[in-house]
């Protein structure tokens, strides 16, 4: 019984934390700008990120490897170090933003001038790192973030065109921009598909010391964490489609997402907003300075590790600690939180294929997984997905640079 | 997403149709995210009328558009443009300054439903209409 | 006796003290021998300032951001090789980990290091 | 000195002057306190290989063959197939 409890308690913690501020930018903005016709894009992101993560945690319980060990046995020394390069950009990047967001979600509720609110995010996330187990912060931020069902409630409530919904489920082609159509694709998987997340995952599983046993875990981790939160995806856009699309308005803030469910449900559904938005890009904070972390210390052959004392892991440690400080200085420039994540989001795109590779290959390596090395099933999705993401990954920037970052 | 073009980003990224000159594309760009600004402002000020929303939100948000749309003021009045359309880019950097104006009010009285509906009709005027 | 393709199971693999401390991974292995005579796997050369052989400038570049350190651990001093690279010894004995044990005497002095 | 990293990437060559592909990695054989190399995984078939992709193949150049190291190829003696 309890198992079942706690199997729940995780499942309903990655649902708050599959959410960041790159899904709710790019969910939103694609509902504003081409209503239903992107939604299709959600279920193949999700599925993406599940046949992956799910690699991940049986390459991380079977053989105790993180992903960014895999990168640098199997691309070779000079690609990984270019991988963890663009990896530490992106990460920093995104850091940066959900940090923005942390800023401006506190901002949204208190009043209070941004730029202290900055600092004092960041001073808030490195105590609550410091000083909190890891179990804990993952349910505080996974449970607050489940104040974003509140968007599912607003999009039913606005009631949705559900045939053309239904109709936008299915892959196709726009009569025009379909330039600015691309871009969207390429952020949405890219937003739905975001390495940190793998990084974070697969590390966090072998620090867990997953076996074999946990394999079970595993999967229904994946399925149904990166399910529900697609579901989350899909609200999102539909309150796009249904609030912003018809009045022309494109959402440049996330304050402007916050009205999203304002709008339908009120002040109560104005408030549950923020606060959800406020936990899920405070956690992916968090995970992305941990990723960085662990990257960095992975490919140095460090010791690294969250449930670690602080102090059993310096080098890990004094990478996050200096990544949160970055992490400030970036903000503090004045840079718009929502146009970093545009970036950010893009950026992390081309970091995807070096990322997923390693992790196939090492999946399929019989001297390390032997009878948990991938099924067909695994592999066939695997492959399709490494094209799909080689495509996105060359695509990605070309397409920002003209459509003029989604402009057109 | 479209519309923001922070001075930074266009630096970082030597790509984009609204660094330079205004030209036509730039102009029609620019009133779209100017419609897009003053509609938002619409729906938070319809929220301050129907007392559906906080105050501390219609006061920050409300802001934040303000500082959207008199950037718009600020760059449509001084920016070089393409021959011919001087005139309409003035005349849309007055435009975008009134729309910064009536969110000024409205930021300055969040909590007063009837500046709410006031700023509601105004920016929808504005906007030329919003749904 | 077990065959192994070295640069696949050895190389850029992670270390680890006989205390299962992670110290470093394989960033080169010195191959002492030439042809006609026996070759072998005769030390793991540990640290970023063997990167520049790897990589170039890129290597070069990240060597100056990560420190000059080289060590150099005999072969006798493997146990087995896993899913790493197992040791006889603790990383200190070795001279391994040394960038981990100074960085530890600063974070140390921040309240709460051990929790 | 020799690293196993600069002799990867090197072209191996039979004295005939038939080109093998590039070398991408050593077989080795683990003993209780030594690590033996015994021959040379190269070619495309030896990228694979390498990869993980394909099991061990039977295609290794034996390392006694190996005649000399030179510059940026490896000469190995002609291999019989």
């Amino acid at each position: 019984m309890s198992k079942v409890f706690g199997l729940a308690l995780g499942i309903l913690a990655a649902v708050g934390g599959f959410v960041d501020i790159g899904d709710l930018v790019f969910n939103v903005s694609a509902g504003a700008m081409f209503g239903y016709e992107l939604l299709w894009v959600i279920p193949i992101g999700v599925v993406g990120i599940i046949v992956f993560s799910e690699m991940c945690g049986r390459v991380a319980a079977v053989s105790k490897k993180a992903v960014f060990d895999a990168v640098r046995e199997r691309v070779g020394f000079k690609a990984a170090l270019g991988t963890l390069i663009a990896s530490e950009v992106v990460n920093l990047m995104t850091f940066a933003a959900e940090l923005g967001g942390v800023a401006i979600a506190l901002q949204l509720l208190s009043g209070l001038p941004y730029r202290w609110l900055i600092v004092l995010a960041a001073l808030g996330l490195g105590v609550v790192i410091w000083v909190t187990s890891f179990d804990w912060i993952e349910r505080i931020f996974g449970y607050g973030g489940l104040c974003l069902l509140v968007f599912a409630v607003a999009a039913v409530k606005m009631s949705p065109d559900w045939g053309e919904a239904g109709a936008g489920l299915v892959p196709h082609v726009p009569q025009s921009n379909a330039m600015v159509y691309a871009y969207f694709v390429v952020g949405l998987l890219g937003a739905a598909m975001t390495p940190y997340e793998v990084y974070f995952y697969s590390s966090g599983a072998v620090e867990e010391e997953w076996t074999p046993k946990d394999l079970g875990l595993n999967r229904a981790n994946a399925i149904i964490g990166y399910g529900l939160g697609g579901f989350f995806s899909i609200a999102l856009m539909l309150t796009g489609a249904t609030l912003f699309l018809g009045r022309g308005i494109e959402p440049e803030h996330l304050g402007t997402i916050a009205l999203g469910a304002e709008v339908p449900l009120g002040e109560i559904g104005l408030v549950l907003a923020i606060v959800g938005i406020l936990f899920a890009v405070g956690g992916a904070s968090i995970d992305t300075v941990f990723s960085g972390a662990y990257n960095l210390a992975q490919f140095c052959g460090w010791e690294w590790g969250r449930y670690r004392t602080n102090a059993r892991a310096p080098r890990f440690t004094l990478t996050w600690i200096v990544l949160l400080a970055l992490g400030i200085l970036i903000v503090l420039t004045g840079v718009d939180a929502v146009v970093l994540t545009e970036y950010a989001v893009i950026f992390s795109v081309v970091a995807l294929p070096l990322t997923y590779l390693p992790i196939l290959l090492v999946a399929n390596d019989d001297a390390y997984m032997g009878r948990y090395r991938n099924g067909r099933l695994a592999n066939v999705l695997g492959f399709v997905y490494l094209v799909v993401i080689l495509v996105v990954a060359l695509s990605a920037i070309p397409l920002m640079i003209l459509t003029n970052v989604g402009q057109g | 997403m479209a519309g923001r073009t922070v001075p930074l980003v266009a630096l970082l990224i030597l790509a984009g149709c609204n660094g330079g000159t205004v030209d036509r594309h730039a102009l029609e760009n620019d009133r779209k995210t100017l419609d897009s600004i003053a509609c938002e402002g619409a729906l938070v000020a319809d929220g301050v009328a129907h007392d559906r929303t906080t105050v501390v939100f219609a006061r920050v948000h409300s802001d934040e558009l303000r500082i959207d749309a008199s950037n718009f003021a600020d760059a449509l009045a001084s920016r070089a443009t393409e021959p011919g359309i001087e005139r309409e880019v003035r005349r849309t950097a007055r435009h975008a300054a009134r729309i910064a104006g009536v969110l000024k009010r409205l930021h300055e009285h969040p909590a007063n439903r009837v500046v709410g509906a006031v700023t509601e009709r105004s920016l929808e005027q504005l906007a030329g209409g919003c749904s | 006796m077990t065959e192994i393709d070295i640069a696949l199971k050895v190389l850029d693999h992670q270390i680890l003290d006989c205390e299962g401390r992670r110290c470093g991974n394989v960033d080169d292995v010195e191959i002492e021998g030439g042809p006609g005579e026996h070759a072998r796997g005769s030390t793991i050369l540990v640290g970023a300032g063997w990167w520049p052989q790897r990589a170039g400038w890129i290597g070069r570049v990240a060597r100056w951001l990560a420190g000059n350190e080289r060590v150099r651990v005999p072969w006798e001093e493997v146990a087995d090789v896993e899913a790493g690279v197992i040791l006889r010894k603790t990383a200190g004995e070795l001279g391994l980990g040394r960038g981990d044990d100074r960085v530890r005497a600063w974070i140390e002095k921040i309240p709460g290091a051990h929790r | 000195m020799r690293t196993l990293s600069s002799l990867q990437g090197r072209k191996v060559v039979t004295e005939s002057g038939e080109s093998l592909g590039s070398l991408y990695d050593l077989r080795g054989e683990l003993g209780a306190r030594t690590l033996r190399v015994t021959g040379l995984v190269a070619g495309t078939r030896g990228f694979l290989e390498h990869l993980g992709i394909t099991r061990r193949s039977a295609t290794v150049i034996p390392w006694d063959d190996v005649v000399r190291i030179e510059g940026k190829r490896i000469v190995v003696r002609d291999q019989k197939s």
